[in-house]
């Protein structure tokens, strides 16, 4: 049976979808392009779900199942394979990729019906539901790393979808640099990997780990941390996390896809994939428990006072990413991916909702002007007050598992653990009342829209049908996962060493719920009383706390505080100190360049490039003669003057006929 | 007796005064010129090795040293008609517009 | 002998040398030289390089610099402008060239006892030994020259050449 | 000196594909000159290119039919796999560089520039065969030569002398330094092979006029490939050159100076003296790191992408330097691999460039505004070939940076140094990923300012697909090669 089980179809399936409206998109009527943008999507669902089946009822005994397809690079001592891998953290991941995937492709063919670029859209997509998969089948880190980017380039090109406005391109490009940097220590954590494993395949590492093969503490933890760099810059942690909000500049299935349920959660599965490595470095573990908590605080304080709905949503994932790198940093892993997986039902809902919203309104964001929605647009609301229950925390709905789970399991983690089960019991609480607020001021109340003339209303049932469905999972998602999920990961993801969790004793867990449970009411309290009635006592709180609300409206002043620090220096650098080479004039003008080492510098950088020969031929000399100069004195350094034997350096003179003719 | 030494340092000065010849001088004939006093000061350095190996390898390079530097001054100077076409100028110092 | 002759055509080497530098007609320069080729050609004599003497002098001496005076007189070319187009050359140039020529005259120096002296009875490399190298072990080097002349002419030709009335 | 009986009969076996390349470049001018001297500038232009195209297709069919390992002239000139890979590589630029000749106007004398081509192509292989100082000063010289003469060949351009001049007084002056070290190390060693001078030089102890040989040596093969200090000539050259000579001067000219830098780096690092590897490494590390550092600075403050692709051409050579540095087979076929690749992107980006300037009449940034709606095809080429030379995988400058940090942290006796040099170096590759974002910008986000179609020709617009896929794919499935190319 599974010898008829094509792993490689899994991606290769949407890559098919996206060569072909790649390719002759542009010349299709667009329910072709519909056609072919669903279909394929939903091929590499059912071949995913097949997998599922065989895999987990009738032989899970034979995962994780590594597939070979070639020798990928055979570079003398390095060889590197095609080698796509499935275990139960696969399958989950694919069935939530493919299925959350198609489920927004079906909403994007009405979200997205009115759109110049309809099959460009399409082809992007497809391509990086290609590249997303990949990510997590891949069975070594280059495969990875692959996906990694390509989930990116997918990205970057989906955020500047809407070529005609600015800010999304220079947001899709903010995107792509800050992912960079990400990539950067990834790549780092890959190349270290390498030097001390001397293989990059998951099951072989891991193997390598647990047959003690005397690698230190020290260096795990260098590669641990080297790959939470990677992991943060893909899921918005502190400090890479500016990029997520500017990317809500593109098409808001985009955001539901690629920015909330699958390609942010890449560096939570990249923690898990490789938690063996992580399982021993401590130091590692705790900076990303306390990265986690300390952006799952962060991100729910500055969403309580956005008023655009995609930017609330958008530091909301922010923040519900935050708990899942909590969960990952006390080896939680499990919890983690259950949080992933439940996060990814309600706040794609959440997103899809929003879309609609925004659609009904016409694309009208801010929610100000809304109010009043529940009449016109009854499904959105309601599917969406799921999701709202579902993120809060409130039982029985998806997300008061995991997001218990994960507090929980923080609680019984040590002294840190428990200091971070505050913050996490804080931000569950700011959670409850941001979305709250968004659920009130967008459906509930009277309208606040000054366009009368215009009605909203509510979205095709190609919209309707995936929230349902995304309702559906978020209300049952939970309680179904709930005990079985660890179980079932426990092959994948149970840490093996001695975790320090203490035995968890059932009434301590029952207290920590309900805490949980009273601290999100206490949030759905506090909003309901600002926001369920038109009142101005949330004008009133702002204005007597005018510090604090201005501090987070204006997030911090993170972006600005980012520009001056590391934006305006590298302009800086690239206009102004080499501006000045082509530019003499400003230097000449100004005297207080010309005094000191400053002038000498600027004129040097100036001079360098100048365009003029002789200039040239002098930096020329210079640098020969500065390589000429240390290199003597680096030879110098080794001895050679001082050891230098004559009689061994040139034969001419001991035997002028030594050299034949 | 002469020690060889004082040949290669005639060369090394003579190579120097080359590359300062590529510093100072504004005619571009002249800067041509200052390449082949590099190549002559490189070919001394040959011929006294050559001399002091007591082989003809030294030699044989000074012979292709001379004649590649022949043909370079004849593609050089058709570079430096070209340059004058263009820009009725042979000085290094007006042959800038690219920068930066 | 052997020491007035190498003072005496050093001298003229370096004086042409330097000369070259000073004048500011490209003409003089030539001139210059010439001179410091012709003295070279000497020192090679001194060297026992027989041919390659007469090749400087016909080689060098002859084709090169008369291809050069010819582009003078050609382009009519006048005294060099003093203008000032870099500081840097002369700021940052000359004391790197002072330094590496500081440099290399020390390294000479230092091991100036084991490079030996240069005899005049050391006799001359006969010409058959010349041409055995050059025609049998060097031959492909030889024989790429005259593919590296084949595109100076072609350069040459084809840059030189006035292209109507574009 | 050892008795080797050299004839022309065993000289021309083993120069056939140079062979091939001359006799075609003379017929190409017979044929020009003699048959189509009435004919018009474009029929002219392109039955030269055909016939190049041919004669190079022809010698690198010759070299791929005929592998196997030789030596000339006692290792003068020396024919293995690696070697044979580069000259193929070179070839196959030189005909890509001719295909996107077709359409190019810049000279009235096509049959004298593809003539020169091949023969610049014919110095570019023997460089990469020779290990003799005399046979790589020689092909070394053919080759500037040719490519000095090409860059000056747009004569209606003021740019272009200037570029071809500045070219030439540089490369004459590092010429001229790299045979003061050749004199060296043959005055050191008393041969000019480059065995021989290993072998000489590790019986030696270390000499203090070796690290001066090496220095000047370093400054020659610095210029070749752009590496700082001796860079200043790039980018002013890139700008001016005729688009299909910079891509040259950008591609089969590195090819073969980075295995001549390779080459020499074997015989200068002799195992039995570490200190004098040492100084040859260390100049070496320098060079890469101020390469790095400086070309990725500069580009970012660019607004022409001749002069970005310079500078970035400047950063990849300090990344190859670093791979030469570590002088492992394995580092030295990784950079075989990095420079083929690198120069085969490069070529298209060049392609590219041509077409944008025939139609805009410049190669700065708002001439590339709005290509994706202008001619999308192009754009996406654009854009696999940037995001390549970013390092984006899959594509294939991915691998062959992969390969090649890997290769070099893989060498022994790399410690933290190399660690942190190849951290630098990745590091800087992240930031170069902003300056081409730069231009794709253009490509794809800025509205053109006219929405008439970018005129093209069939021939460039296949020829640009066809090097974008090779792209791609070799980057899809970077071990194709390899019965070919080591990857390392």
């Amino acid at each position: 049976m599974t010898q008829h089980l094509h792993l490689w179809l899994i991606p290769i399936l949407p890559f098919v979808g996206f060569l072909l409206n790649g390719m002759l998109g542009r010349r299709l009527p667009k329910a072709v392009v519909s056609t072919i943008a669903l279909a394929f999507p939903l091929a590499s669902f059912a071949v995913v779900a097949r997998a599922a089946l065989i895999f987990i009822q009738v032989k899970p005994q034979i995962l994780p199942w590594l597939i070979n397809y070639s020798d990928w690079i055979n570079a003398g001592p390095l060889h590197i394979q095609f080698t796509l891998a499935l275990d139960q953290l696969t399958i989950l991941m694919l069935s939530i990729i493919t299925g959350v995937g198609f489920l927004i492709h079906l909403y994007s063919v009405g979200y997205m019906g009115h759109e110049e670029g309809y099959w460009r859209y399409f082809s992007y997509l497809n391509l990086f539901l290609f590249f997303m998969t990949v990510l997590v089948l891949a069975g070594n880190f280059l495969l990875m790393f692959v996906g990694w980017e390509g989930v990116g380039l997918a990205s970057y090109l989906l955020i500047g979808f809407y070529l005609d406005r600015d800010s999304a391109a220079n947001a899709g490009k903010k995107a792509f640099v800050v992912n960079r940097i990400g990539d950067f220590g990834f790549l780092v954590g890959i190349f270290l990997v390498l030097a001390n494993f001397h293989s990059l395949d998951f099951f072989a590492i891991n193997n390598i780990i647990h047959s003690n093969s005397g690698i230190s503490t020290a260096t795990f933890t260098a590669i641990g941390l080297c790959l939470i760099v990677g992991a943060c810059g893909k899921s918005a942690q502190i400090p890479l996390y500016v990029w997520l909000p500017d990317a809500m500049e593109g098409p808001t299935p985009v955001s539901a896809l690629i920015h909330a349920a699958t390609m942010v959660t890449a560096g939570v599965y990249m923690i898990a994939r490789t938690h063996s490595i992580f399982d021993r470095a401590p130091i590692a573990l705790a900076t990303i428990a306390i990265i986690g908590a300390a952006t799952a605080f962060f991100a729910a304080t500055v969403g309580l006072v956005q008023t655009d709905i995609k930017r609330v949503l958008a530091y909301s994932t922010i923040s519900q990413l935050g708990y899942m790198f909590l969960a990952c940093g006390v080896m939680a892993y499990s919890a983690g991916v259950f949080h992933l997986m439940t996060h990814a039902f309600f706040k794609a809902l959440l997103f899809l909702g929003a879309g609609s919203v925004i659609h009904g309104m016409s694309n009208e964001q801010d929610m100000r002007k809304m109010g009043g929605l529940r009449k016109c647009l009854p499904v959105t609301c309601w599917t969406m007050f799921a999701a709202v229950l579902a993120i809060s925390g409130i039982p029985p709905f998806a997300g008061f598992f995991s997001k218990d789970a994960i507090l929980a399991e923080a609680f019984q983690a040590g002294s840190l653990g428990k200091i971070l089960y505050f913050v996490g019991l804080a931000t569950a609480g700011l959670t409850s009342f941001y979305m709250f607020r968004l659920w009130y001021l967008t459906f509930l109340g009277e309208s606040r829209s000054e366009d009368h003339d215009h009605h909203p209303h509510e979205s095709p049932w190609s919209m309707l049908l995936p929230l349902v469905i995304l309702a559906i999972l978020s209300v049952c998602g939970g309680w179904i996962g709930y005990g079985r999920f660890s179980h079932l990961l426990s092959p994948v993801i149970g840490s093996d060493i001695v975790s320090p969790t203490e035995a968890s004793s059932g009434s301590l867990e029952l207290i920590l719920s309900i805490v949980a449970v009273a601290v999100a009411a206490l949030g759905w309290f506090v909003a309901h009383l600002l926001y369920f009635k038109p009142n101005d006592r949330a004008q009133k709180l702002a204005t007597s706390a005018r510090g604090i609300y201005s501090l987070l409206l204006h997030k911090y002043w993170i972006d600005e505080l980012y520009h001056a620090i590391f934006v305006a220096p590298l302009k800086f650098i690239s206009q102004y100190i080499l501006g000045w080479i082509g530019e003499g004039v400003l230097i000449r003008g100004s005297a207080w360049v010309l005094a000191g080492i400053a002038s000498l510098t600027g004129e040097l950088l100036r001079r360098w490039q100048s365009g003029n020969l002789r200039s040239y031929s002098g930096w020329l000399v210079a640098g020969a003669a500065a390589l000429l100069l240390f290199a003597a004195i680096y030879a110098n350094h080794l001895g050679i003057w001082i050891h230098f034997d004559p009689s061994k350096v040139l034969p001419i003179s001991i035997n002028p006929n030594a050299a034949g003719h | 007796m002469i020690p060889a030494s004082w040949y290669l340092i005639l060369s090394a000065v003579l190579f120097s005064l080359g590359v300062i010849g590529f510093l100072i001088k504004r005619s571009l004939i002249t800067v041509f010129m200052s390449i082949e006093l590099m190549l002559n000061a490189v070919n001394l350095s040959f011929v006294t090795f050559a001399h002091q190996w007591h082989s003809v390898k030294g030699q044989i390079f000074v012979f292709f040293v001379m004649m590649v530097a022949a043909a370079e001054a004849a593609v050089g100077l058709a570079i430096i008609i070209a340059i004058f076409r263009a820009r009725a100028t042979l000085n290094v110092d007006q042959v800038d517009l690219m920068k930066l | 002998m052997h020491l007035i002759l190498f003072i005496i055509f050093a001298g003229f080497c370096l004086a042409g040398a330097i000369n070259l530098l000073l004048q500011t007609h490209p003409i003089n320069s030539a001139l210059s030289l010439i001179v410091v080729m012709s003295s070279l050609a000497v020192l090679y004599l001194l060297l026992g390089a027989e041919f390659l003497a007469i090749a400087q002098i016909i080689v060098y001496a002859g084709a090169v610099m008369v291809l050069f005076t010819f582009v003078v007189m050609l382009l009519n070319v006048g005294e060099e402008e003093k203008t000032h187009g870099s500081k840097a050359a002369k700021i940052i140039g000359f004391p790197a060239i002072v330094a590496a020529f500081s440099v290399l005259t020390t390294v000479i120096l230092a091991i100036q006892n084991k490079l030996g002296g240069v005899k005049l009875s050391d006799g001359v490399t006969p010409m058959t030994e010349l041409s055995t190298v050059l025609f049998r072990d060097m031959l492909l080097p030889f024989e790429l020259t005259s593919v590296l002349i084949l595109v100076a002419i072609l350069g040459a030709v084809a840059l030189a050449r006035k292209e109507g009335h574009r | 000196m050892n008795t080797f009986a050299v004839n022309y009969g065993n000289l021309f076996s083993i120069t056939i594909p140079e062979t091939i390349l001359e006799v075609v470049s003379l017929l190409v001018l017979v044929v020009d000159l003699g048959f189509l001297r009435k004919s018009t500038q474009p029929a002219r232009m392109t039955a030269a290119c055909v016939l190049g195209v041919i004669g190079s297709v022809l010698a690198g069919l010759w070299l791929l039919t005929h592998s196997g390992t030789a030596s000339f002239a006692g290792d003068a000139l020396v024919l293995n796999s690696l070697v044979a890979a580069a000259q193929i590589g070179i070839l196959l630029l030189t005909a890509l560089v001719l295909l996107l000749s077709f359409q190019a106007e810049f000279s009235r004398n096509p049959g004298e520039y593809v003539a020169i081509v091949l023969l610049a192509t014919t110095g570019m292989m023997l460089v990469a065969a020779a290990r003799d100082l005399l046979v790589i000063f020689v092909a070394l010289e053919l080759l500037s030569l040719s490519l000095y003469v090409l860059a000056a060949f747009a004569k209606s351009s003021a740019l272009s002398s200037e570029a071809a001049l500045k070219y030439y007084l540089f490369g004459g002056m590092s010429a001229a330094l790299m045979l003061f070290g050749f004199s060296y190390l043959y005055g050191l060693t008393g041969t000019t092979n480059l065995n021989g001078i290993a072998v000489s030089l590790a019986s030696q102890g270390l000499s203090p006029l070796v690290v001066v040989a090496m220095v000047l040596v370093a400054a020659g093969l610095g210029f070749k490939v752009a590496a700082v200090p001796f860079h200043l000539w790039a980018p002013d050259t890139y700008q001016g050159a005729p688009a299909p000579v910079a891509a040259l001067i950008a591609s089969g000219s590195k090819v073969a100076s980075f295995a001549v830098l390779v080459a020499v780096t074997g015989s200068l690092i002799p195992a039995a003296s570490a200190s004098r590897g040492a100084t040859w490494i260390v100049l070496l590390v320098w060079m890469a790191g101020a390469s790095i550092l400086l070309g990725n600075l500069a580009a970012l403050a660019q607004t022409s992408v001749r002069r970005l692709l310079a500078y970035s051409a400047i950063a990849h050579a300090g990344y190859m330097l670093l791979g030469i540095a570590a002088n492992t087979p394995q580092s030295g076929a990784a950079v075989f691999y990095y420079a083929l690749t690198y120069a085969l992107t490069t070529v298209g980006a060049f392609g590219v460039i041509a077409v944008v300037e025939r139609n805009m009449g410049s190669d700065r940034f708002d001439a590339f505004a709005g290509l994706s709606r202008r001619n999308p095809l192009l754009a996406a080429s654009m854009l696999i070939f940037l995001l390549s030379l970013a390092g984006i995988p899959p594509l294939v400058g991915f691998w062959a940076k992969f390969n090649l940090f890997a290769a070099v942290l893989r060498a022994p006796g790399v410690g933290a140094w190399g660690l942190g040099m190849v951290i630098f170096a990745l590091a800087a590759s992240a930031v170069s990923l902003y300056y081409y974002l730069q231009v794709l910008k253009r490509v794809y986000v800025v509205p053109a300012m006219t929405d008439e179609p970018m005129a093209v020709s069939a021939l460039e617009q296949l020829v640009l697909l066809v090097i974008a896929l090779l792209v791609a794919l070799l980057g899809i499935f970077p071990s194709a090669l390899s019965g070919w190319i080591p990857l390392g």
